[in-house]
């Protein structure tokens, strides 16, 4: 060979912050290559605003060439789609954790997806708060470990995993792209993300992607049972597909034409 | 392009809120972003009903945390991006603009005070200076314009978008209920027939040629790993809000040159205080009239002087001593006596002024 | 690209693997992933001082890209040694 | 001694007494001077009593309330309570003269005062929609900064858009005002 | 008849504070009476904590004889959660807006949701902010007028009307309790309620009850014109009835039996 | 009932958050609500860990303002129940603590200060001195215990709770990211053993009886129609709050006879400057030292015939002037100068303060 | 009960119309849901000095208390004239 | 002089650092000193460098940080660089000696200096896991204010549990603490 073998990162990865942030082994990096590839296949980078969490999350602030901007915990959706009312050409992504999306933000969330804001969100499935060392998050599994379950989740006084995309679906209207992806299918999460992308481009609503994802750390686990845990325990809770893709009818909803304002 | 808003200059009898609509049209707003909240309302109001006729934009948020973030989107963007709000609305603002604080973001919130703490009343008050100059996990290092009348707040709101995105810190244009609400006269004007340039906006995301190859990606982050890096980061703010301060800062004095007592307020209890020492002056009283239209930065230097030259200072507002701890730090190493006239969340009189002077002198 | 990184570069069944080392934290998902078994840990330290990964441990490598599709750090790159491994979608070598 | 004049208007949610302030103030705006127009306001939407509070000068106007009224006019049973606050010695009691009993009570011997049976008026010879506008032209009168053509402009410019589809209602109104400003006017000669 | 007539108001109003200080035609009134019913037919008055929000629920915090608390806008389900789960044997019940609810108060919503918080949850859906003079709100009408959207709500920036109860049934646990009824059908509306209040009593779980009301001051109707714009124009978008009674099964949520924690 | 968490006095080393877990407990705090933040994290998994052994209770809320209103919850339920956070976290928490201000709620929060504005570092700072005194839109009407050990956290943590609960003004430990992370001794002990008496906590609703019947419903609100009804309600609660300054205030002080220079530092801060002050001594140099303990109501009284006789203030604190602007404006009227040795975000060494001191003389 | 509200009683058909002006708001909420349009405007004034309702507008009151429901204010209690009224659930005069 | 010792430890995630001064401040607490130890911690669960803050003293301990440590101990490639700010003319610098180059050039003349060839002896003589042992050792001997018998108590509280499972790992890291022990205290002893 003539060149030197050199790492297959996508060309939006930013190889001056290579290795990155993450721990070995976090779903991170696996997703943030599965959205680098869909970013390189539409071929979006030059308009492409990468807006990151306060979660682990917030360790690809300087991940991709691409302009981005690193927020508070759980604000990450209001900051793009601030930034998106101004400037319409350009592709938001939201990139957050579980804690960040389905806790303190599920306001934002909520009222993104009813407004059918045109914004791309990601959101990191581990089972818990990465950053701060391991805590339950609304998605921990029921019996599962965490620093503040130290006796397993008790899901009588704690509840049960909260299922993001069908609590996104539920509310969204026609137009949206839901769908639930993991790290133990990357063509597949690469697949979503890439129609996740394209449904904002298009002009035809809100994407949400929820990403099965690793935390090694946290789980204290090494690689066959960070596998088995996404693989069995988590598949289990949550279910891998679409939920809901554009053009399809929203029961329960009225259609375009009723009239709604009481005459003055 | 839609014609503007304003043409020349137009005298009106109106709300301060619709005032706060036609300056930041006037100004060149792009965008409102807000979440309802008494007594700012009308602000949105008026902002929607005439917005969409000058291209343009508002969006209606899920809360104030919300507005507050879509603000710095907008901001970051490139575009003059502006919020209204008051009482737990600024409360819960603080978390924005402690990120704009951070990472320089030139935001512009108008505030429009109302009792406090909590829900307190809808009404009026000057309890949330220490909110506005202060609030959030840091140093301050905010501009806060506090205005008096309807053409401070037509002026304040546009100078506020300028001084926000020269300097680069969050700026705030305190007003308060009774301002948001009462009808007086003002001029409003376009800007550029009084020879005002308004400041380019530049976005911080989203610029011209593709990040890594063209140019350097724009990197924008509030996080820290090292106390050093902070520190350096700080020390780098704080140096230059202090090399902006005399630039930014202002106040109004009047009848300081012989005066007995320094009469000391800010926003619309000012307009009581010059009229009191007005009618004590007429009544050979020698009172003095000191208010600091910046709260941040404070007009120390120039109040030093005037504070020093008095026999006694009367500090009056409607709060419990939020501008009189500003006047005392602000004032240490002096030794005027200061006390303060304190009515948290009431409106304040000509005729309470007199009489709480009189009673100052007295005592 | 302005950065550029060493590769370990292995031949082995039906796969070239190439390895870098300045990026592999020695995570093991791509181990655990490997439908032959073929990868196993390496005497090289890695980006965290932990070992990196090499193929020959199992059966000979079908060249699945598993391991390459998996690690969250990009340290791996398969050729076939058919040649047909340039194709790969991603950041080139240049 | 130059023009000054503070007065609090106080009534219940639906007697138009924010309508008086405001075309008050605009009207006297137009005249060239200087007005401020405040209301009250609380959490409820209906139900407290309403108060208005009117300043016109030839100063720019200082604070947006004041501590005693020069005119102070109750139109309903709470707000001649509401009121008491705002009424001095040197204050002129404006009230409805259906509320005469109430007045006794709270205010005793307040110098001043004016029995306007603005209420009956309007029932009886014009139409209960108008009492506001009788009370309007009492404040016109009684005070007399304002010539009655200016109050006109100003009714003109709030409800012009009504009277353009019943024109009958113009003169309703201008008869209303009349029959306050003579109220008004003749205790204002005093 | 030897006594004198006096209202039928439920016994758990309190009379002194009568009349209520909802404007007049106001649905609050009419929801605070079936609520009220159902409290007496239940015999809980002793029991009952009730929580008020801002918003036009505040007016409310004088209304019955129970102990009340009156909290901050969207913030009253975390105060009643705060004080249910220190005294279980109380009754709390968390009234307030449509604003309150679904915009600044929606992450406590979904977590109450996902928890199953042993509360009793009221909201008064009258399609936009009342008690701040009429802006739009999540449930506001495509089309209609408010103070925010001045030319009518316009579904492509704004989106459209939220879904209360159905957002709740699609994240609340096996359980719950979720409804939505309407001042257009009292009685229904006061079943509603009590099977409410009682699923908190029985320990379920959480019990969500939206109600239809009417707010003729902000929509400026008279009573005729409110009742066309409950019955028709709201009816349109908002499908009263039951949407999960507890013992339902829960689609995609897997069984209790799941182990959940990876090894340590 | 469990058995006592702590018999009798134990000896221990372990982390300041642990102490803080440890407190709660011997305090008799009912529950914990929170929401996790760094450096805070810990008390949460100390507590989660020990607390059902004693009956305790836990809930892990959806954010800080979830976590405020839920402690709000509890107290209002009548129980010792308090929360801890910091930074952003302690940003939102204002909402709910200016809710407890307005109400005379008896909440407790444990503050771990981190770097800021904004997220900043997760690591340590003396920056939410401002925040936790005066946030929210209020008056500042709460108490703040600075802690600068472990044997303060434990001590402190276990006062908040009797304070608020005799005294009904939201009551802050005022700890930070050092504190909570470093290992050092500490006694713990059950209070008993030392004289202290848990102050009861009653209800304000779920009261016995039936409301209206046998007794009046508890209406608790913090909302006013009327600008005097608030008044008044402020006016009571600033009547209590100032007399209860001289039973709460408190300070620390040593080698104030004869000083020339004052060093005033507050939290852990303070251990550097009492050491930097004994090596000075040592050195010969007459320096003094000088340490709030509550920070509101700050030891005014206490700090001004100090300040007066020194020649020379050095305020010393790891954020830029929050302390300083506090002791200018309580000292107002003395002479003596005040200077800074301000490090936002830094930690702040003995050595780092003798130079500061000689610097200061010097000048 | 400690507080007592005046009524206004006025038989109509079936009912017993007993109408409390100290709570009537004048709103006509009952007025659009009377089944036999019997209810409207009377002279006296309510809560708010607006006129309060009143029967006999239209054809005779049936006795059916959608009225009474459908009142925001509690300000209408119908009594049958058969006596059954009585066992209305609810407060009860003292 | 009374003791009164600062040592900052620094290294990567996985070597242990924090271990070290864990047991050491808790040994020395135990044996009746005065100890403060503090991790340095950031937003990376892994992959920064990892420095620890111990000060053993006769007093109580004043600052948790400090500006110049007494010993300062790096052990891989970028601690070398990060702890140099700790490092004054003072100051003993341990490292491990396949570090040498690394220290030569950022160090320069440090006139006091100790290479300990752990990372050799751990993983030729021992087990990689000990590493930390022997640097703990290394301390030990270096700053005599600790018996071996009271640090082998602190690995006992801290390890207990392994060595119950395998009792060989205890003789492993005896041995380990007794070689790092030796190759300190001789210098100690200089
Ligand atoms: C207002 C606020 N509260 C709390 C925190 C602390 N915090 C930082 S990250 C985080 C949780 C992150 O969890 P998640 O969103 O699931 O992301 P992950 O780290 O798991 O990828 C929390 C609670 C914060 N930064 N700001
Ligand atoms: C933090 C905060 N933001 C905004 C407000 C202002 N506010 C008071 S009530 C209200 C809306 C009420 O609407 P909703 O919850 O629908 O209740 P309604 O009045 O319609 O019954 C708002 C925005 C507030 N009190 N606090
Ligand atoms: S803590 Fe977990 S989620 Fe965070 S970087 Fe490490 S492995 Fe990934
Ligand atoms: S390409 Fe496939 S077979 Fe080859 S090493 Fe990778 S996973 Fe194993
Ligand atoms: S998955 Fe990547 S980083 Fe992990 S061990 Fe394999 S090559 Fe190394
Ligand atoms: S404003 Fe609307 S919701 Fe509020 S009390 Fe009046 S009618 Fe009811
Ligand atoms: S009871 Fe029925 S019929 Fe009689 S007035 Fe009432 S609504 Fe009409
Ligand atoms: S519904 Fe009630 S308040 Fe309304 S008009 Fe009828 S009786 Fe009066
Ligand atoms: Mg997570
Ligand atoms: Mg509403």
């Amino acid at each position: 060979m003539a060149l030197a073998a050199q790492p297959q990162m996508p060309r939006v990865w930013r190889a001056e912050t290579k290795p990155h942030k993450f721990c070995p082994g976090c779903g991170h990096g696996i997703i943030l290559k599965a959205l680098g590839e869909a970013i390189d296949a539409l071929g979006i980078q030059e308009r492409t605003i990468f807006g990151c969490d306060i979660g682990c999350s917030l360790l690809s602030w300087d991940f991709f060439n691409l302009d981005t901007i690193q927020t508070h915990h759980g604000r990450t959706t209001p900051v793009l789609v601030g930034i998106k009312r101004v400037r319409p050409e350009l592709v938001v992504v939201s990139y957050m954790g579980d804690g960040g999306a389905y806790a303190i933000g599920a306001q934002h969330l909520v009222s993104s997806a009813v407004r059918n804001d045109l914004v791309t969100i990601i959101v990191v499935n581990n089972t818990q708060y990465g950053m701060t060392g391991g805590q339950m998050a609304p998605t921990t599994l029921p019996g599962q470990k965490t620093e503040t379950t130290p006796y397993g989740r008790d899901v009588k006084l704690t509840g049960r995993p909260i299922l993001g995309p069908e609590l996104v679906a539920a509310v969204a209207p026609p137009g949206a792209y839901v769908a639930r992806g993991s790290i133990a299918n990357v063509v597949q999460l690469k697949n979503f993300i890439q129609k996740g992308l394209l449904n904002q481009i298009e002009g035809r609503g809100i994407a949400f992607i929820e990403a099965l994802s690793a935390c090694p750390t946290n789980w204290r686990t090494n690689a066959a049972e960070t596998w088995r845990f996404i693989e069995k325990e988590m598949a289990a809770y949550f279910p891998t597909g679409e939920l809901r893709t554009p053009g399809e009818a929203k029961n329960g909803q009225a259609g375009e034409g009723t009239p709604g304002a009481p005459e003055h | 392009m839609a014609a503007k808003p304003i043409e020349g200059e137009q005298r009106a009898f109106m709300t301060g809120n619709e005032v706060v609509a036609w300056a930041a049209l006037a100004a060149g707003a792009d965008i409102m972003y807000g979440y309802p909240i008494t007594p700012q309302n009308e602000i949105m109001h008026y902002w929607t009903r005439m917005a969409p006729r000058y291209d343009r934009g508002f969006l209606q948020t899920e809360d104030e945390i919300s507005a507050g973030f879509t603000t710095v989107g907008g901001v970051l963007a490139g575009k003059r991006a502006f919020t209204a709000t008051a009482g737990p609305g600024n409360v819960l603002m603080q978390e924005a603009m402690s990120m704009a604080e951070m990472m320089r973001l030139p935001t512009v919130v108008v505030v429009t005070q109302r009792g406090g703490p909590s829900t307190a009343t809808v009404i009026y008050s000057q309890q949330e200076l220490n909110l506005t100059c202060f609030g959030g996990n840091g140093e301050g290092l905010r501009i806060v314009y506090s205005t008096s009348s309807h053409q401070d707040l037509f002026n304040y709101t546009i100078k506020a978008f300028n001084t926000a995105w020269k300097y680069r810190f969050p700026t705030f244009v305190l007003g308060d209920g009774y301002q948001s609400k009462m009808r007086e006269p003002v001029t409003i004007y376009d800007p550029a027939t009084r020879g005002i340039v308004m400041e380019e906006c530049r976005p911080m995301v989203g610029l011209p040629g593709i990040a890594g190859i063209d140019r350097e990606p724009a990197h924008l982050r509030n996080t820290y790993n090292l106390e050093d890096e902070l520190y350096d980061r700080l020390t780098a703010s704080i140096k230059d809000y202090q090399a902006m301060i005399p630039e930014v800062v202002e106040w109004e004095a009047c009848a300081v040159d012989d005066d007995e007592i320094l009469v000391i307020a800010h926003g619309v209890v000012s307009r009581a205080a010059r009229a009191a020492v007005d009618s004590l002056r007429e009544a050979g009283i020698k009172a003095g009239y000191f208010r600091p239209i910046t709260l941040r930065p404070f007009p120390e230097e120039a109040l030093q002087p005037l504070a020093a030259r008095a026999q006694r200072i009367l500090v009056v507002e409607s709060a419990h001593g939020q501008l009189e701890r500003q006047v005392r730090a602000s004032l240490y190493g002096l030794e005027t006596p200061v006390s303060g006239y304190l009515r948290p969340g009431m409106g304040i009189t000509p005729e309470e002024i007199i009489g709480a002077v009189q009673q100052t002198l007295r005592s | 690209m302005s950065v550029a990184f060493k590769a370990i570069t292995t031949e082995n069944g039906k796969g070239i693997f190439h390895l870098f080392p300045a990026l592999c934290k020695g995570c093991g998902l791509c181990i655990e992933k490997c439908p032959v078994d073929t990868i196993g840990w390496a005497k090289q330290l890695g980006a965290f001082g932990t070992p990196v990964v090499e193929p020959g441990h199992g059966k000979p490598c079908i060249a699945c890209k598993k391991c390459q599709l998996v690690c969250p750090d990009a340290a791996i790159w398969i050729e076939r040694r058919d040649g047909k491994g340039r194709s790969d979608s991603g950041r080139q070598p240049e | 001694m130059p023009l000054n004049i503070k007065i609090a208007l106080a009534g219940e949610g639906g007697q138009g007494v924010q309508s008086v302030a405001e075309i008050l103030t605009e009207a006297a705006y137009r005249a060239g001077h200087q007005a401020l127009y405040i209301p009250n306001f609380g959490v409820e939407q209906r139900g407290g009593v309403s108060v208005a509070f009117v300043q016109v000068s030839e100063q720019p106007v200082s604070a947006p309330k004041f501590t005693t009224g020069d005119i102070v006019v109750a139109l309903s049973y709470r707000a001649v309570e509401r009121v008491k606050q705002y009424t001095g010695a040197a204050t002129t009691l404006v009230y409805d003269a259906s509320l005469e009993e109430e007045v006794r009570e709270v205010y005793g011997d307040q110098p001043r005062k004016l029995a306007v049976p603005a209420l009956e008026i309007a029932q009886k010879e014009m139409h209960p929609r108008v009492f506001n506008v009788i009370i309007l032209g009492v404040l016109v009168g009684l005070t007399g900064f304002l010539k009655q053509q200016e109050v006109k402009e100003a009714l003109e410019r709030q409800f012009g858009h009504k009277f353009a589809r019943d024109p009958s209602l113009r003169d309703l109104n201008y008869r209303a005002l009349e029959r306050g400003y003579q109220l008004g006017s003749r205790r204002g000669a005093k």
